[in-house]
């Protein structure tokens, strides 16, 4: 295939408004695809960075997630001198208590939900954290 | 004053809340559910968190989760809008606890007024004519006996109900023991509790409605009157102020009275009596709303009061500082709620503007209307010194409304606002088809 | 495949709506794909139709258009019972009286810039005509 | 009452005038150039007409297009809004001689007070204090003999000068030859015409404004002040009403006179009186306007009347409904210009809301801003029961105004709204760096 044929074919898509061209000669088979006009999405109200990244949802993963079920402080160890309950590395059971998430001057105990490696801790500890903020990642 | 109020809410209402506090430089905390993270009251207020998923009982009606954002981040009252925990004296109970204030009512009043039938009996000690009726009734006979003193026509109401279900009209004698009889039933099936009372039936009427601003140090101020006849399923579509249905004299004595049962009993906030109007002239209190309403918008275009400030700064223990010598109801305010046909985002928002224009909003290009939460998607208000000249000005903005991305119901509200019913200020409830 | 078949289907899609279309024939295969989704621009508030078609400016022309300088009414002929000026087919000479626009009691005649043939009468006699608008079409 | 009226002018005061005409259930007629096609003035009006190219001189300015279009469109008025053709006697005369009522003042009025001598002479003889000046001076002995009487420092100003052009200071005898010179030079270079004159020069001074309207019956009423110090290079920034300079007690005097000026002169319509306020409370008259004026809508918050609506009724021969009496200066009401830094095409825009907060506009999405016309794209206004209020509300409009795809002043202006000098209320004409 020639690049002026190329060039042709985008040119025409352009001018035509198409978004893709498949042509099948014989033995030959181009395919083209072009995007239109930028979507108004674009232009949309900027999110507040405490939204968090929309698009790590929709990218393959590796590892799962541990998210915080409620608001609330991020506490990695039981009590101030403690040790903390996991460190990146550690291997994990399903059910072993992770961290504590305090609300109300309740101590809610984070569970791991499968068995698995400490890939990150994605919080530090005594921070604030909102549902569904990541506080875990654990690899199988 | 506070310093920092969280607002448990979300859509226009949490906008408008939000903007309010910025007015009164007080730091705003929005909550949202996973749904709204996009969301205008989101972006507006200077911390947010996200507590929930899209539901609403995970989200905005989580009363724990409200209140440890709220103990976290420093807030030290919560403005709960309208609907979700509005009315939840469980909620205003637990944030006292968290010594936390909920910007309402207490919760012992709540939970008195929330009581129609000890409602009713607090509204009858002051002067006000409430709707007669009856307790729960235990048989068709005692119905027939409370129907003969009441006068036909008369309504079967179940004890449980709400929304206007359920509902049975009794005309005459004669109806009374089939009716009785489905009304338990329905009764039963829709509650699963097969008490039922009666109510004399006034119609045609008209939804007429008094707000109510009393602070702790025994002030009560009436903002004067709505008109919230125009509604469809009971869900109101169009609101004025004033009611063309009453004239000068009469709206001076009915917010007189009202002013005097709020002091009665002892009533602290913004609140709403509720009333049937009947073509004699005739105010049958209905019940109270004990929250800010959708459509406080029009009583602030007439009086030039900002309700939601007041509610916080009642909230905070200050007094009112105007009397009800000062306000004065001149001229004419009308509301079009604009309502989502069904679900979508916002393309492209144009608003009309110019002098006493309002459209309160949370549209942002973007917002995705979803299946979560109710259809409104805003408020377009209109004042001007006569009602015709409102009229004018309300179809003039509802035509320069676009609304683009997101089906919408401003074709229904220019029809409304054309009709020869609504223009000449002669209609009542039954506008819409409704009974 | 030759552009005016691509040209044809592009034409084709438009007028039907489609978003693809595919055509295998023999040993030849071509496929086209076009986005309606109405660009952003178009969504913008509406433009009163007398405003006039913006796109024949960037369309190329095979004709000179006439138009009016000014607004006002636009009469064909001199006077009521009078033949008109001219009609379609007729040949012109620069400088020639081609109509009148009425404005404020004045008569503004109108007159060709070039030499050529009436092609087309884009007006009628007695019309409102604001500043641009289109009043005839001259071939060269 | 007119039936349709011709709106000779585009931008935002086009929106406005056609938003009110529809409230007054009015007919419009909105003329355009060949740039503003896609205006939203174009699409709002009933009717719209293409009536040149981009140039102001091939359009806005182009009189008997104007004319002509009104005339066939049967409009029965035209309202030129401000700039443009509003203040042009020629154009009044023409829609006199037309059959079309000129919404403005009567030509001989026109004439009569754009001359400055005439109309500080008229001013002179009813009570208002005039700044102290000379006619055109003739040599720089008699410059230096003026100067003398009036009180040093004065200005040197040309005769056929304006917009601030051209103007020399002089502090002391010595400085009076070499200013006189050079001032000839430079209006003889400028203007063409050497002429200059003597003037007191006030400083530091703050620019404050009356708004009047006056009808055909003899009523008139002044609406209050306008502080308009806020400038740079003569052009206003920012607006507000009332001054914080100005007492009640130095309002209600000024306001009098002023009052009793309109009337001697027997002025029909809305006007300015501008003056320079020094700093010992004289107000001294510098100019009047005889138009309505960029920043009319600050005085619409405050008072509630619609300025523009009155124009029209008053020049539609209907007398004033309302006396001094009803207008009460009460609260606090700040205007913000929003310009654009540059030319674009507007993506995205989002409008501040809730209660008293107005942006008049003509920006729509698409809307491209051309290099032929002035740079204003909207007016954010706000109102408040005290001046501590407005200043929030305007530092959280300006922060929630999203103007996406044209450079504009917003940051600018909330440094000004945030500054301590703007804030106390203490600034002056120095403010933005003025001599």
């Amino acid at each position: 295939m020639k690049e002026t044929d190329i060039r042709k074919y985008a040119e025409l898509m352009k001018e035509l408004g198409l978004t893709g061209l498949e042509i099948t000669e014989e033995n030959s088979k181009i395919r083209l695809e072009r995007s239109v006009s930028v979507p108004a999405k674009e232009t949309v109200y900027s999110v507040p960075e405490s939204v968090g990244d929309t698009q790590t949802a929709s990218e393959p993963k590796d590892y799962i997630s541990v998210k915080s079920p409620l608001v609330g402080v991020f506490y990695a160890a039981p009590a101030e001198n403690a040790d903390p309950y996991v460190s990146i590395g550690d291997r994990v059971a399903k059910g072993q208590t992770l961290c504590i998430v305090e609300a109300m001057k309740l101590m809610n105990e984070i569970t791991a939900e499968v068995d698995g490696v400490i890939s990150e801790i994605c919080v530090t500890n005594g921070q604030i954290v909102e549902y569904g903020t990541e506080l875990f990642h654990i690899k199988r | 004053m506070f310093s920092k109020i969280l607002i448990a809410n979300r859509g226009e209402i949490a906008v408008r809340i939000i903007r309010a506090c910025k007015e009164m430089g007080v730091a705003t905390v929005a909550v949202y559910s996973e749904a709204d993270k996009n969301a205008l009251h989101v972006a507006l207020a200077d911390q947010s968190y996200c507590i929930g998923g899209p539901e609403a009982s995970e989200s905005y009606l989580n009363e724990n989760q409200i209140i440890s954002t709220a103990i976290l981040a420093g807030a030290q009252a919560i403005h709960p809008g309208y609907g979700f925990l509005s009315e939840n004296a469980h909620f205003a109970r637990a944030c006292r606890k968290n010594g936390l204030v909920f910007i309402g009512p207490d919760p012992e009043s709540m939970e008195r007024l929330s009581d129609k039938a000890i409602l009713k009996e607090l509204i009858r000690g002051t002067g006000l004519s409430v709707i007669p009726g009856t307790k729960a009734v235990a048989s068709a006979e005692e119905a027939r006996r409370a129907a003969e003193i009441i006068g036909y026509p008369v309504m079967l109401k179940p004890c449980a109900g709400g929304g206007g279900r359920g509902i049975r009209l009794i005309r005459s004698e004669d109806e009374v023991n089939d009716a009785y009889y489905q009304a338990i039933g329905e009764a039963v099936s829709s509650f699963g509790d097969g008490s039922v009372y009666l109510e004399k039936y006034i119609f045609p009427a008209r939804h007429v409605e008094l707000q109510i601003l009393a602070d702790e140090h025994g002030n009560a101020v009436c903002l004067g009157d709505r008109d919230c006849s125009l509604q469809r399923r009971n869900q109101k579509l169009l609101e004025e102020t004033p009611s063309p249905a009453v004239d000068d004299e009469q709206r001076a004595q009915i917010m007189e009275l009202a002013v005097e049962a709020v002091k009665q009993i002892r009533y602290v906030g913004a609140g709403t009596l509720e009333f049937l109007l009947d073509r004699e002239g005739n105010f049958w209190f209905m019940e109270m709303n004990i929250r800010l309403q959708v459509e406080h918008c029009v009583t602030e275009m007439l009086t030039g009061i900002d309700l939601v400030k007041w509610q916080i700064r009642i909230a905070a223990g200050i007094p009112l500082d105007f009397s009800q010598k000062d306000i004065k109801i001149k001229g004419s305010a009308i509301e079009c709620r604009i309502n989502a046909g069904s679900c979508g985002t916002l393309k492209m928002l144009h608003v009309p503007g110019g002098p006493s224009v309002r459209f309160d909003t949370y549209l942002v290009v973007g917002t995705v209307v979803s299946p979560y939460y109710d259809s409104l998607l805003g408020k377009l208000i209109v004042y001007a010194k006569t009602r015709e000249e409102t009229l004018r000005k309300m179809r003039a903005s509802l035509c320069e409304l676009v609304i683009d991305g997101i089906p919408t119901n401003i074709e229904e509200q220019l029809r409304i606002v054309e009709d020869e019913r609504f223009t000449s200020g002669n209609y009542d409830l039954t506008f819409m088809g409704n009974r």
